[in-house]
């Protein structure tokens, strides 16, 4: 510390304590409003703390959900969630560990074309080429389906420039050790890469873990048989009530349950998380 | 057992009833199971059947709102009219046995019906009868004319009865093209577009202008609340809530107005006019929606919706749902089998009054225009220009005409 | 084990530096070289295409009488020990010194011999299970040689294994490499840039410069006579001093211009003494003392007992035999 | 580059043979589509089309609405990324000043980043609602009339605090890993140096956090430009009257909603431009920060 | 220009850890100190508790006659030079230099000045104007005393300021520093780990282990007379030989228990010599040879000229005031 002086430390607990809680407070909120009924908020004033209605609540929506609002129950929903965020998360992850050895361990004829290829899926976000998308996706008939959910979006530059920084950084004595001690590439590789990368994989799991479930525009799009709606992409749609009021205590346990696995993966694996996001931005 | 895909836009209660009367059908039989999904609102409906149907994944079929006919129609090979699928499948199909409004909106120019009437509504005028009283106004007397509706408003409002005076949902549909029905003003050229593809809007006529006009006089003194684009989903609560102590809104409201307010009587009325208008009120047309068989399913299925459809247009099907719903009963043998309920429930024939005021004119019959669901876009855009008070009411409706006008002229090419 | 010989050995790398340029060596059975010489003359270089792990583009390396020029690196029957010990950092000690065998599908029991034998010798055996990065620099090490041992290769090779590690570890490790030497008698090729380490292990140093050798020899030779300035200047600390032999005219041989090489503790105080020092600073060693000046306007340095009487100058004297010449350009030496 | 590699000439292609796979149907492909899209006109069913050359795009130059995608766009994104990244940047340096309790509040701070945007959008949508949400009652305490169904003002403040809210998290973790890389003794130096804390904050760890500034501004930008599609989605659905209608829902509302592929493909084409020219500017950075 | 006093100073961690313990130290105006020590054992520590960077939970340091213990570094009048310099990377050198001067309001002639001035002395004249990143290594930590210098402070401290330069820069840096503070003559703290370097520079060493003061002498007095075992090993290279008495019962005074030291070059090759050392491995330095070996079963080393005779084992004889002996307990001098 280079200078003592309280006043700058209060001053810092202000700002952060004050932070906290403009960063909590739509979740403070969110989350009292799930504990409560419907006509608790047509009563005109809002209630500030949680009431008694969590459970019946929360159990209401996971089990079946708010079928006026044309979506399966939010466990199914979440189920379908999951199941999506892994595939994305584990697919990137294979399909990208895979090339990124290929980038940096080999040498073969358009290499860099190759390479520039998965860099250019950089530059088109789904967003932007939306409407094509969907058509192909269409066309292979992939629309409700998990593979359609997950198999488009698995495509990553992000992270096979994360493994090729890594794999960059893993010494080239290591290989030359393994070469010298008789591996081949694919031993090389089960063997030193990619125990070497572990954690990487984790951090990197973690981030698009999230990424995955947080889908919102690509699910909404693609599936059209609510069975396979997700759970991000199905909120919209039970907060749009037609000619009544929305049932804001449901949406909001919706809300909540949409929001409680991602957020405990970032407070519960915090490391992992804040490595991966910094290794994936690099 | 074959599954017929149906994919609509019912909501909240109506949407609970909706599954009720397919259940109905699916109970009543065992070759075909028709399963019913929402899909948001009408225009999200509408596209995500026709994004379905270029990914040849659409279903059998799908609820279109009245202002999507003009699109539908134009879409051939895309759909399977409605007569052509009954008489395919040899099921009985008698377009007289509908109301003549109801007929006259779905037919093309040879005299073929391409859509399955299911619900047709009109809008009407809902308010609160509770609050009239404490503002010391007659709870059974609704406003009539605009100038009434204003009046009214201010005394609720000095009163402390409630905040606002009124709401609307469907400044489309209501304030813009009901309104220039009701008073007899066209919509576009060429009767409203029956005519040919080539008609234009023509809504910004001087009385629209007055109106939109008002509108946003009345929302600057807080008199009028805006409830929000499309159907105005902020609408209703505010209603509810006894925020606004009228709302208009679709006569199929009635099912929503009644699950939910529950803290005071509702009261119902003709949607007002203004009486320095010659010829109004002259009647309002219908909206709501039709169902629309789309191509490129197995036959089976086909025959399923005939069958489907054959349930849906008898008189019992159609009073219980009109009765339930709030909208029309669209045969001739629902409504003989609704008088005793209609006697019942007073005012519940409001919007059946409405429509059959007078002989609708070539200005009140209806609208048939292309790309008409994004025009709707494009009226409630102009409306919040106004609202924001970035334009006055000439300017929007001059450039919602302009701006239309453009959305015609590009699906008369798409379609060329 | 085998021997190790280097015909015309040269490199040019895809960029087109040359590394290496025309390298003759050969190293007998069981005989410690060592490769010393400034950083970037091309000693990993080299060493590293005997190990297979660089393209050979001139010449032909031979291990025993096998010309390896295209042999895998797995089948040369060498073993490599690396500057950063290049440890598989997610497997135990055992797993690093299994890794190797059990890639050549040696039998269980043999490899457990070997191991055994090699943490005995390294006295590894009581941290086998743990990984890596629980060891010491000085640990690591050792596993990194016992990696390379218990392969029992024909030829060991080096790339300055010692200068990871602090300086007064690298003198011990220094002693039990040598140590190890003397008890496996294992041909080795050993990649220093420093001379003292150099100097104290090898059998025969080849000293390299730029990617050519400027002098093979043992320590002791190459101290005492080396065969260039460069060799000079490189080898010995405090480096000698190489001046020009205009500066001290009064030194005999230096009629022919060249450049004079004096190792500073080769001079010796002498009031009649040829040579004047101008003495700049005096730095206290402990054991010497090194004085900095000018002879002639160039830096010289002298080492001298710490209890010796210093002024201003300094008149010194320089035993005959003690004076190496060198050729002013090519920089040879002159008998 | 790797000093050592592998020989094998067909290994290679078929570790890449999934990523190329989907690479090319899912983003290449389409993304051909999208330019051949943006050259025709067709009905909405898909049924008739006709090769229409640049109109679309003219159209585009010519339309009102477009352009103000542009302005709204561009106000947005700068809102957003100058909201997200001041509060963050306090915070940071709040954090960086705390000696025990930098974990417990970093882990305060860090989980909104695992908010859906959806969501996010949703709960201040909830939390603004002119009927029941709680911000309008505490505003019209204030005499601040708030609604953000008619005001577009409202409205793009609405849109624009979710979307900020979500990303505080993100540029807060960047900033304290900048503030953490700035050798300590840089601002040790500075305070012997005889600059005192605020003095040291403007002359030494602002103008050394740059390139942490200047990444993150460009991922911010990115962020609001396309990541927020779901919260304008989820709330405002690029109203009222398209104030808040920014260029990636106006290619999804034209193409899905308005059925107009063309005007949508071109501006596809336009979009895939900028993320170009984004991407460029930031790789260009990042090879330049190696270098500080 | 200033004394600096330092009474019972001590620090303990907020963590726990207590890295010094209670040091007295007294800095005559214009003395160089070198503080010495092996890694971790608080130079650093003390350094900047001297300098305000770091509280002082224990005793009183004065600079001058002022206390500073509650005094921020900015007001304390002295300047560091950092190990890894800590120039502003984003200023030019110039603005590198000045910046210091600005934020205490001089005037601009006079930071033109002074700026010029230490230019001058520094030879960093031609590149002011570059940003550090475009300088070498040995060009920055020029700099770095630029803006010590410019700032004419009462005291300078400098924390291990040559050990990211390389072997030889270092050996030139450290003849430049002392030139320095011959002419500056400003009072000086100096932390490094480098026993040579401590040496060379230091007016008075001041040992240190384990955050207490192990000895404080001139570098002479430290290499003669080191006051613990802990201070002979550390000082002098090859260390010194430090044997147990018993190993060596010949010797004169090895009847107390207790622990001899001998350093390497101080022995003497004699037939009749008390000491007899198994020889182990000889290391060739050139100049000399290093013998290591076990003497009473415990490891040893001699320095030799490289020309000796060697058998299988070497009798030596010492001087008798060559011989330092240990508490075997404390490890002090016992004498
Ligand atoms: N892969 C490469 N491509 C091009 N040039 C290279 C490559 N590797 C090394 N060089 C160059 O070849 C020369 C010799 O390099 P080498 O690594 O053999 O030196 P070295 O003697 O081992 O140095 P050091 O002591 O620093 O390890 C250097 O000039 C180096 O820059
Ligand atoms: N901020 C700190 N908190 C707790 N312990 C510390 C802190 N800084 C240093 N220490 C501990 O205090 C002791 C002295 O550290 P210091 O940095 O002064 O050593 P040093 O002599 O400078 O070592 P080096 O030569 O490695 O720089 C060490 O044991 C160290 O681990
Ligand atoms: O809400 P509905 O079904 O009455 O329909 C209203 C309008 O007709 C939609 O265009
Ligand atoms: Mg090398
Ligand atoms: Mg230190």
């Amino acid at each position: 510390m280079i200078e003592n002086r309280p006043v700058l430390n209060f001053l810092a607990h202000l700002v952060l304590i004050l932070g906290v809680a403009i960063v909590a407070l739509p979740v403070w909120i969110a989350f009292v409003a799930s504990t409560h009924t419907a006509t608790d908020f047509s009563s005109g004033t809002i209630p500030m703390w949680p009431g008694p209605h969590l459970v019946e609540n929360y159990s209401r929506m996971l089990d079946s959900g708010l079928s006026t609002s044309g979506t399966p129950p939010v466990g199914r929903m979440m189920f379908n969630s999951m199941i999506m965020a892994l595939s994305i998360a584990i697919g990137k992850i294979i399909i990208s560990v895979l090339s990124a050895f290929a980038i940096v361990y080999f040498r073969f004829p358009l290499r860099n074309m190759a390479f520039w290829c998965i860099f250019i899926t950089l530059m088109l976000p789904v967003e932007v080429r939306i409407v094509p998308t969907f058509q192909v996706v269409a066309g292979l008939g992939l629309l409700n389906s998990y593979a359609g959910l997950s198999i488009p979006l698995i495509a990553s530059a992000t992270a096979t420039f994360l493994f090729r920084q890594v794999f960059m950084t893993i010494p080239d004595e290591l290989t030359e050790a393994a070469r010298i001690d008789g591996a081949g590439p694919m031993k090389f590789f089960r063997d030193i890469l990619l125990p070497l990368s572990r954690t990487n994989i984790a951090a990197l799991f973690v981030i698009l873990f999230i990424y995955g479930w947080n889908q919102y525009l690509w699910p909404l799009l693609i599936t059209t048989d609510a069975q396979y709606y997700t759970i991000v992409a199905g909120i919209k749609r039970m907060a749009d009530a037609v000619d009544g009021l929305p049932q804001w205590h449901l949406v909001m346990a919706t809300a909540m349950l949409a929001m409680l696995p991602p957020v405990a993966v970032v407070i519960f694996m915090q490391r992992l998380f804040v490595k991966g996001l910094v290794e994936t931005e690099k | 057992q074959t599954e017929v895909q149906w994919w609509h836009a019912m909501g909240g209660e109506l949407g609970a009833k909706l599954e009720e009367i397919v259940q109905g059908f699916n109970d009543s039989q065992s070759d075909y199971k028709v399963v019913p999904s929402y899909k948001g609102t009408y225009p999200e409906t509408m596209t995500a059947a026709i994004a379905a149907f270029r990914a040849d994944e659409q279903p059998a079929i799908v609820q279109v709102f009245e202002v999507g006919t003009g699109t539908m129609m134009a879409a051939e090979g895309a759909i399977v009219p409605v007569y052509q699928l009954m008489a395919d499948q040899g099921a009985s199909f008698d377009p007289a046995a509908f109301l003549p409004q109801v007929v006259g909106y779905y037919t093309d120019t040879d005299g073929n019906m391409l859509s399955m009437p299911f619900n047709s509504s009109t809008p009407i005028l809902y308010y609160n009868k509770n609050v009239f009283e404490a503002a010391g106004l007659d709870p059974e007397t609704p406003p009539k004319t605009w100038g009434e509706m204003e009046e009214f408003s201010k005394k609720i409002m000095e009163s402390g009865a409630a905040d606002c005076g009124f709401t609307t949902g469907w400044v489309s549909w209501i304030q813009t093209e009901n309104f220039s029905a009701w008073h007899n003003q066209p919509i576009g050229t060429m009767e409203n577009g029956f005519g040919g593809l080539d008609a234009r809007l023509s809504l910004n006529g001087p009385v629209q202008v007055k109106h939109w006009g008002n509108l946003k006089k009345w929302a600057d003194e807080g008199i009028f609340k805006y409830g929000g684009p499309v159907g105005g989903d902020n609408a209703p609560p505010m209603f509810y809530s006894q925020d606004c102590a009228m709302i208009m809104n679709s006569s199929a409201s009635r099912a929503g107005v009644i699950a939910n307010a529950t803290d005071f009587e509702v009261g119902f009325g003709q949607l007002p006019y203004y009486d320095d208008v010659e010829g109004a009120p002259q009647n309002t047309i219908i909206g709501g929606a039709t169902l629309w068989v789309l191509s490129g399913r197995p036959d089976e299925e086909y025959a399923g919706a005939a069958k489907f459809f054959e349930y849906m247009a008898s008189a019992d099907v159609q009073a219980d749902w009109a009765s339930f719903s709030g909208y029309l009963p669209i045969t001739q043998a629902a409504a003989d089998q609704m008088s005793g309920y209609f006697s019942e429930n007073p005012g519940a024939d409001t919007g059946l009054n409405e429509i059959t005021l007078n002989e609708p004119t070539e200005n009140s019959k209806g609208l048939r225009f292309g790309n008409y669901v994004q025009i709707r876009g494009i009226i409630d855009e102009e409306f919040e220009q106004l609202m924001a008070g970035s334009k006055d009411a000439q300017g929007a409706l001059d450039s919602l005409v302009e701006r239309g006008n453009a959305q015609i002229e590009e699906f008369q090419a798409q379609s060329q | 084990m085998a021997s190790i010989t280097l015909d015309n050995v040269g490199k040019v790398y895809p960029d087109g530096t040359r590394a290496i340029g025309g390298v003759d060596l050969d190293i007998a059975d069981g005989e410690f070289i060592v490769l010393v010489g400034p950083s970037g003359c091309g000693k990993s270089t080299l060493l590293r295409m005997v190990a297979g792990l660089e393209e050979i583009t001139d010449g032909t390396v031979k291990i025993g009488d096998r010309v390896v020029n295209k042999v895998e690196p797995a089948d040369r029957d060498i073993a490599m020990v690396f500057q950063n010990y290049a440890l598989y950092p997610h497997m135990s000690v055992r797993k690093n010194l299994e890794y190797g065998l059990k890639n050549r599908r040696t039998p269980r029991a043999e490899i457990d011999r070997r191991v055994n034998e090699a943490a005995a010798i390294l006295q590894i055996g009581d941290y086998l299970e743990r990984k890596p990065r629980a060891l010491s620099g000085g640990q690591r090490q050792r596993v990194a040689m016992g990696r390379a041992i218990v392969r029992e290769p024909a030829a060991f090779l080096f790339d300055e294994p010692l200068s990871n590690l602090d300086a007064k570890l690298r003198v011990a490790m220094r002693l039990e490499i040598k140590e190890l030497q003397k008890r496996l008698r294992t041909t080795s090729l050993y990649v220093t840039h420093d001379q003292l380490e150099a100097m104290t292990l090898a059998d025969r140093l080849v000293v390299l410069n730029m990617g050519t050798v400027e002098q093979i020899g043992t320590p002791l030779e190459v101290y005492r006579r080396p065969a260039s300035a460069f060799v000079a200047g490189f080898i010995g600390s405090p480096a000698m001093n190489l001046i020009s032999s205009r500066a001290v005219p009064q030194l005999p041989g230096s009629a022919h211009a060249g450049l004079l090489g004096i190792r500073p503790e080769d001079l010796q105080i002498d009031p009649a003494g040829p040579i004047e020092l101008n003495i700049g600073a005096v730095e206290e060693l402990g054991a010497q003392r090194l004085v900095h000046g000018l002879v002639g306007g160039e830096n010289f340095t002298v080492a001298m007992p710490s209890d010796a009487e210093l002024g201003e100058t300094l008149r010194l004297t320089i035993p005959p035999q003690a004076l190496h010449r060198f050729d002013a350009e090519s920089g040879k030496r002159l008998d | 580059m790797k000093r050592t590699i592998f020989r094998n000439q067909l290994l290679p292609w078929l570790l890449l043979a999934p990523q190329l796979a989907i690479t090319f149907i899912f983003f290449i492909w389409p993304a051909a589509q999208a330019v051949w899209q943006s050259f025709l006109r067709e009905d909405a069913f898909g049924i008739k089309s006709t090769f229409v050359g640049m109109e679309n795009y003219l159209r585009l130059i010519d339309s009102a609405e477009y352009m103000n995608s542009l302005k709204v766009t561009a106000l947005f994104s700068v809102s957003v990324t100058i909201m997200s990244m001041g509060t963050a940047l306090l915070l940071a340096i709040a954090v960086d000043r705390m000696i025990k309790s930098t974990r417990i509040y970093t882990t305060l701070l860090v989980w909104p980043y695992a908010v859906a945007p959806a969501v996010a959008g949703i709960l201040w949508w909830f939390i603004f609602n002119p009927t029941i949400g709680i911000m309008p009652y505490i505003l019209s305490g204030f005499g601040y009339d708030w609604n953000h169904i008619s005001d577009k003002g409202d409205a793009m403040l609405l849109v624009v605090i979710a979307s900020a809210w979500k990303q505080i998290s993100y540029n807060f973790l960047f900033f304290v890993a900048g503030l953490q890389s700035i050798p300590p003794s840089l601002r040790e130096a500075a305070a012997i140096d005889g600059a005192g804390p605020v003095k040291r904050f403007f002359t030494i760890t602002f103008p050394l956090l740059s390139p942490t500034t200047f990444f993150l501004l460009v991922v911010n930008i990115v962020y609001a430009m396309f990541d927020t599609f779901a919260v304008i989605d989820s709330t405002t659905e690029g109203g009222p009257a398209q104030a808040t209608n920014i260029l990636v829902y106006k290619v999804y509302f034209d193409g899905f909603v308005g059925q107009n592929l063309g005007s949508s493909g071109a501006q596809s084409v336009i979009l895939m431009g900028i993320v170009i020219i984004l991407t460029v500017i930031q790789f260009r950075w990042v090879e330049k920060k190696v270098e500080y």
